[in-house]
């Protein structure tokens, strides 16, 4: 049962997706025990999955009974394996805090169950087309998602998003057909032992599928310049969805960018041809300061959190590319750290808002005594995103910079330990308008501009799932030992140690 | 090494407080009664350790795996000990201040201000029992945290402005701390503290360990207030006066000075220190800020701002004392720890004590006003002679034992005793004003103070420190009165509205030595810090603080060799 | 603009009425006829599906998008695609009760000869079916222009 | 040059389409413009993907007696998924850019822009 689980985590979402559309047309509000039901077993799945793989090391599957290289292989090891049960856990929990904010459709929980199965798909699959596949399933209902916000400035921050998103998904298909003339196969393993042996690293084949690949990727990571969908996206959105795919999306490209360079390319590949490594180094050097200093200057909170991920995923890039295990150790821990603290970032944005119409960074003024709970849950996660210790965030950031340190490239070691001020710099200003500050929007708190009839803007279940996030961010750091116990397990051989 | 539960205690049992605090927010008395109540059960949670560590005990407690090869551990030295015992003790008094303070000023958010300061004064036990450089670099990032409510207090622009730049000096400070911290665990596989240094980084790679050295006393020295990264602090003194007192006098500086005491006994040790040539430019940097900073204090008006830069100059007496790395020297330094703080407290308190009751923040302002708080003024004036190093006071130990070691050294030392004694005299130069025209002149007659009235170079509207612009503050703020709950704690704020400072019309009144100038609850602590400083002037062994010194400094052989 | 104007847009014509009538049943067979060489020939789902989405879009054309969309109930379309996610998983699924792989056909062998070819029949049927009603469901929904983005979960396996 | 063009014509077919549609992608104004450029771009992938699978002589993939050599098959799978996401993708687009217009009234994207950030 348990080696069926790679499988089984990819067609319970897209089953349980199909459910609400026809329960919809039976009762409006279907949607929401179906999903969570189907999300509870995702989760369990994902939990027993990550615990095998933990204990008995890598699981693969092949689909269909077709063996690895010819048919399509699902592998899960251990950073494939907490990426899944990342997934399933903060899907579970946004849907929490969807049952109150909504939307309410059963095609909205439809696109959110899609959405999932494409995010596990990327997670769990072996071969670079199927790859492309879900990351297109993963963008169809992301779009969808973002579109779906009452606004209609949601429909054109979708197309804005479909359009580069496209694109970026194009440049990662040509990529695809350039490793697949190289070498005539799809499978990743196969991949990684035939790059090098049928094509050198260096050639034009190989090197343009990797700028290719990583480029596309990049435009899905949102690494600055190829950044510009996430703000308008993030933004527009309604409150579930920016939580939801601020939290998810883009860190599983991210994971799908380090599969590709340790699964794909190989750190072999990195290291004989430095520019490569140089090169996505340095966008993600670039993409950290340049991330801050747009997230600085704006006036939106959620387009402020928005560019800070842009800055925060540039420090997960810049760990997996200098690629020692002590690095790729803290890029994953940020990269879970990040969902964490985003999601939870945004779920709280969404509270306030609701609560008291705060949205921009003046609007937040004095806010802490009027929400206390969500604000107080904001301002931890803000440390914790800025990396002050305890939290997740510095414990990423540790090993990152260790690693680097290691790596002797101390022009990275300056940017990463800059980054911390670089964050200060947008979260201290919030935190201050937020405590220290007099308010400059006094309506009630309960007549709040956005309700949707109940009389109450805010349930529990969305406070709760801010300050879980809040109590997570902190908490997540004791299981970073097991963590790296996991991937040291199936590291190495990605590592080549 | 003993296994025990009683460091964590030490630290969590301000940490429990917090919650506690915050939800007693609707009745202040059992609020304060808490806090009361968890200060001295920390102090004697960590007074019970006192007799065992003296006598070579070291109780450890170890909270998990923190990362790759680093625990989240603490252990109780003397060093530890020393820092920890005197945050705790002090944390006493300022509680009882901080009672009075508040609710004399019936200050806002008081609930705030004594959660912020539970959680400081955990994170500053953390830091003091710390057993390695991440864990003290993550107390060290808490503290900074849990201050920054206390600094911003007030809520003003004024106060707004002086807590980012707090933040920004110190989480730029805590950055230098991390790559520091980085460096020392690639370098030597461990950052554990070990008494004489860590000896991998006596063989490691040179440059790299002299790079990691500045950047972890780079990265201290912003707290320490090592000049040139010393101005956040004379802005922070916006802050209520307890907490300037506290935690600028005591707790956040201090964990500065005694990060570096850290990085230079137990992380590279005096003789890997030596062999890398790191000691002498610290012991420059020190010298330099420790004349300069008492230069400027001269010529600050503001009696906080001045005691701020004579925190500055003290500090480096300490940093200097660590730095020149004989064992009279060190045990100046360290004693000076204490000392300072017994000193510094008081003198915060008195300048609190009269800004409560007089609302009168400006030196010159201060003509007669012996006559209205003879008791504070007393105080202020035993606490003031300490600090210039007059016998029977606190000062004079720690600084007879920092001459002596400097005049030990066997080149230079000339230089660095001249310094000290410099210094000692710039103190009396700037605080004996003070207590001569707060009793023997009055409002109507008193002499110019030229220093503070008459600009340097004839330029106008300019302050020593540079930083400063009191005018262009007032100027911009006009015509916007702050409410009642928002003084200021630097009092310039006010006055151009209302008549806040100063003598009131017919001069001070005659209150009388019976404690009628102003409440217990804040006498008690001032008369309480000063009798400590004189304890610790006249029988320092007693007090406990020169045994555990001593105790520290016989630990490391590479000194007494 | 409001639907109005645009049904407006539609004009009765009684050749075209004709030739759909009489063209649509041969398009729906070739539709299906596509759909079940999938097994083992060009062909299939994905193609099959189209085309048989391309009969309502005709239809739609000669009598009015109006008329079409009553005649063919959004439930209906509803139906069919999530009838053809259920059918496919269930394809799936069932191998994997029967202690094989997701989608390893041949463990029904055992109950049914040949049942390679059938399974995956059914299975390029419950794509086309898939294909269809997004292909429809899109094309109402366009014709619509509001609404929510998209209906149907897009599903390529 | 031109036996480079003669033999290599293909190649020269998918760079111009790939020209073509990045072009429009990002130059015009137009949204649904934007969207055909967009599809032109992915048509241009595909069809680079279609003449890697070609084989001078190649039969289609289809095993009968003596058949060899075939064309490779697995370039025509991938594309055959590749473009019904290609189709979807569009379709989401048109949906989207249908809802802007009942909205906006415009499908210029500098008035877009104007009327979206005020």
């Amino acid at each position: 049962m348990i080696e069926q689980i790679p499988v089984l985590l990819v067609v319970l979402p897209i089953v349980g997706g199909a459910i609400p559309l026809v329960a919809s047309l039976v009762s409006d509000r279907a949607g929401w025990p179906v999903a969570t039901l189907t999300l509870v077993g995702q989760t369990g799945l994902a939990g027993l999955l990550a615990w095998t793989v933990s204990t008995s090391g890598t699981v693969s599957y092949a689909v269909g009974g077709f063996a690895a290289p010819y048919g399509i292989e699902l592998v899960v090891d251990g950073l494939s394996g907490a990426v899944a049960l990342l997934v399933a856990v903060i899907s579970l929990g946004v849907l929490a805090y969807a049952r109150k904010a909504g939307p309410h459709s059963g095609p909205f929980y439809g696109l959110y169950l899609l959405l999932v199965a494409g995010l596990t798909g990327m997670t769990v699959t072996g071969d670079v087309f199927n790859l492309y596949v879900f990351l297109e399933i993963t963008g169809l209902a992301a779009y969808g998602l973002v579109a779906s916000g009452r606004d209609a400035s949601a429909a054109v921050a979708a197309l804005k998003y479909l359009i580069i998103g496209t694109v970026g998904a194009s440049l990662y298909l040509l990529g695809v057909g350039y490793l697949l003339a190289a070498t005539g196969t799809l499978n990743m393993a196969d991949l990684a032992t035939k790059i090098g042996e049928m094509a050198a690293y260096d050639s034009t084949l190989v090197l343009t599928a990797f700028g290719l690949m990583v480029g596309g990727l990049t435009v899905k990571v949102a690494l600055f310049p190829l950044h510009t969908w996430q703000p308008d996206a993030y933004a527009n959105a309604p409150d579930t969805v920016s939580a939801f795919i601020s939290a998810l999306v883009s860190t599983v490209s991210a994971y799908a960018l380090a599969r590709l360079l340790f699964s794909v390319f190989t750190v072999e590949f990195l290291t004989a041809v430095p520019v490569a490594r140089w090169a996505l180094v340095g966008l993600a050097c670039v993409s950290i300061v340049a991330g801050s200093a747009l997230a600085v200057s704006q006036d939106s909170v959620q387009r402020m959190l928005a560019y800070s991920s842009v800055s925060q995923f540039g420090l997960v890039v810049a760990g997996f590319a200098i690629a020692t295990p002590l690095a790729v150790v803290g890029a994953t821990v940020h990269l879970l750290g990040h969902a964490v603290m985003k999601g939870g970032l945004f779920a709280a944005t969404g509270v306030i808002e609701r609560k008291t119409g705060a949205t921009t960074v003046n609007g937040y003024a004095g806010m802490g005594s009027r929400v206390p709970v969500s604000a107080f849950a904001f301002a931890v996660l803000s440390l914790a995103m800025v990396g002050v210790p305890p939290a997740v965030g510095f414990v990423g950031k540790w090993y990152i910079v260790l690693g680097a340190v290691n790596a002797e490239n101390w022009a990275v070691v300056a940017v990463l330990l800059a980054s911390t001020l670089l964050t200060l710099a947008y979260f201290a200003r919030l935190v201050e308008r937020l405590y220290f500050a007099e308010a400059t929007i006094h309506s009630k708190p309960d007549e709040a501009p956005v309700t949707d009839g109940s009389g109450q803007a805010v349930s529990f279940g969305m406070i709760a799932v801010v300050v879980i996030a809040a109590a997570l961010a902190v908490a997540l750091t004791a299981a970073v030992p097991e963590l790296q116990a996991m991937l040291e397990d199936t590291l190495p051989p990605l590592l080549n140690q | 090494m003993t296994e025990s539960l009683r460091p964590i205690l030490a630290i969590l049992v301000s940490t429990v407080a917090i919650p506690v605090i915050l939800s007693l927010k609707r009745r202040p008395n059992v609020r304060e009664g808490v806090t009361l109540t968890v200060a001295f059960a920390k102090f004697a949670i960590i007074a019970s350790m006192v007799p065992g560590v003296l006598s070579g005990t070291q109780y450890e407690f170890v909270l998990g795996q923190f990362a790759t090869g680093i625990e989240l551990a603490f252990n109780v030295d003397p060093l530890g000990l020393l820092f920890g015992l005197l945050a705790s003790l002090l944390w006493i008094v300022t509680s009882f201040y901080s009672i009075g303070y508040m609710r004399g000023l019936d200050e806002h958010a008081q609930t705030r201000y004594f959660a912020s300061f539970a959680a400081s004064l955990a994170s500053a036990v953390g830091v003091a029992f710390a057993s390695n450089l991440l864990t003290l670099f993550v107390c060290y990032e808490l503290l900074t945290v849990s201050t920054y409510p206390l600094v911003t207090h007030d809520e003003t622009d004024e106060a707004r402005a002086a807590g980012r730049k707090y933040l920004a000096y110190t989480f730029g400070g805590g950055v230098a701390v991390l790559g520091g911290t980085v460096l020392v665990f690639v370098l030597a596989g461990t950052t554990a503290f070990t008494p004489d240094g860590i000896e991998a980084l006596a063989t490691a790679d040179p440059t790299l360990a002299r790079a990691a050295f500045a950047l972890l006393a780079a990265g201290f020295g912003v707290k320490a207030a090592l000049m040139p990264m010393h101005s956040w602090l004379p802005d922070a003194m916006v802050a209520p006066t307890p907490v300037s007192g506290l935690l600028h006098a005591v707790a956040v500086v201090k964990s500065g000075v005694f990060g570096i005491a850290r990085v230079v006994l137990d992380v590279y040790g005096p003789v890997t220190m030596k062999e890398l040539g790191v000691a002498l430019p610290l012991a420059a940097i020190a010298a330099f800020t420790l004349l300069t900073a008492s230069i400027i204090a001269l010529r600050q008006d503001n009696l906080k701002r001045r005691l701020a830069y004579s925190t500055i100059s003290q500090l480096s007496y300490i940093v200097l004392g660590l730095a020149l790395l004989k064992e009279n020297a060190l045990t100046g330094g360290l004693l000076h720890i204490p000392a300072h703080a017994f000193m510094k407290l008081t003198l915060f308190f008195c300048a609190g004590a009269i800004h409560v009751e007089t609302h009168t923040d400006d030196i010159s302002d201060m003509a007669g006003i012996g006559k209205r708080m003879p008791l504070t003024m007393a105080a202020f004036a035993v606490a003031a002679a300490g600090m210039a190093g007059i016998p029977l006071v606190a000062g004079f130990v720690s600084k007879w034992y920092l001459v002596i070691g400097a005049l030990n050294l066997e080149s230079g030392g000339l230089v660095f005793a001249a310094a000290l004694l410099v210094s000692g005299v710039l103190n009396i130069a700037y605080f004996w004003p003070i207590v001569y025209q707060a009793y023997f002149e009055s409002p109507e007659g008193h002499d110019e103070k030229p220093l503070i009235e008459g600009p340097f170079g004839g330029r106008s509207e300019l302050r020593a420190d540079g930083g400063d612009s009191d005018e262009t503050h007032a100027a911009s703020d006009e015509g916007e009165v702050p409410e009642p709950e928002h003084v200021d704690h630097l009092g310039k704020h006010d006055e151009e509205h209302e008549h806040h400072g100063g003598p009131p019309a017919g001069g001070w009144d005659d209150r009388g030595w019976r404690g009628g100038e102003s409440t217990w609850f804040m006498l008690g602590p001032i008369l309480t810090a000063a009798t400590l400083s004189l304890l610790l002037g006249t029988v320092p062994y007693t007090a406990v603080f020169l045994r555990i010194v001593d105790t520290i400094v016989s630990n490391l052989p590479g000194v007494m060799a | 603009m409001s639907s109005d104007e645009r049904t407006g847009l539609y004009v009765e014509s009684t050749i075209i009425m004709t030739t759909v009538r009489v063209v649509a049943p041969f398009v729906l067979t070739f539709a299906l006829f596509v759909m079940f060489h999938g097994a083992n020939s060009p062909g299939g789902g994905f193609q099959g599906g189209v085309i048989a989405g391309s009969v309502v879009m005709m239809l739609a054309f000669a009598y009015g998008i109006d008329a079409a969309r009553e005649w063919l109930d959004v439930r209906v379309v509803a139906a069919l695609a999530s009838g053809g996610v259920l059918t496919f998983a269930a394809i799936g699924l069932g191998t994997i009760v029967l202690g094989g792989n997701f989608l390893e056909y041949h463990l029904y062998e055992q109950f049914i000869s040949h049942v390679v070819a059938y399974a995956i029949e059914l299975v390029e049927l419950a794509i086309g079916g898939i294909v269809a009603s997004v292909a429809i469901g899109l094309f109402f929904l366009l014709a619509a222009g509001f609404g929510h983005a998209v209906d149907a979960p897009e599903d390529e396996s | 040059m031109f036996e480079l063009l003669n033999s290599h014509y293909n190649y020269f077919a998918v760079m111009l389409l790939l020209g073509i549609g990045l072009y429009m992608l990002i130059e015009s104004r137009n949204l649904v413009k934007k969207v055909i450029g967009m599809n032109i771009f992915q048509t241009g992938i595909f069809l680079f993907f279609i003449t890697l699978a070609f084989r001078t002589g190649g039969n289609p993939p289809i095993i009968k007696e003596g058949g060899g050599p075939y064309v490779s098959p697995l370039p025509h799978v991938l594309i055959l998924t590749a473009i019904v996401v290609g189709v979807s993708l569009t379709a989401v687009a048109l949906a989207l850019i249908i809802r802007i217009y009942t909205e906006y009234g415009t499908l210029d994207e500098d008035k877009l822009k104007q009327l979206y950030y005020d």
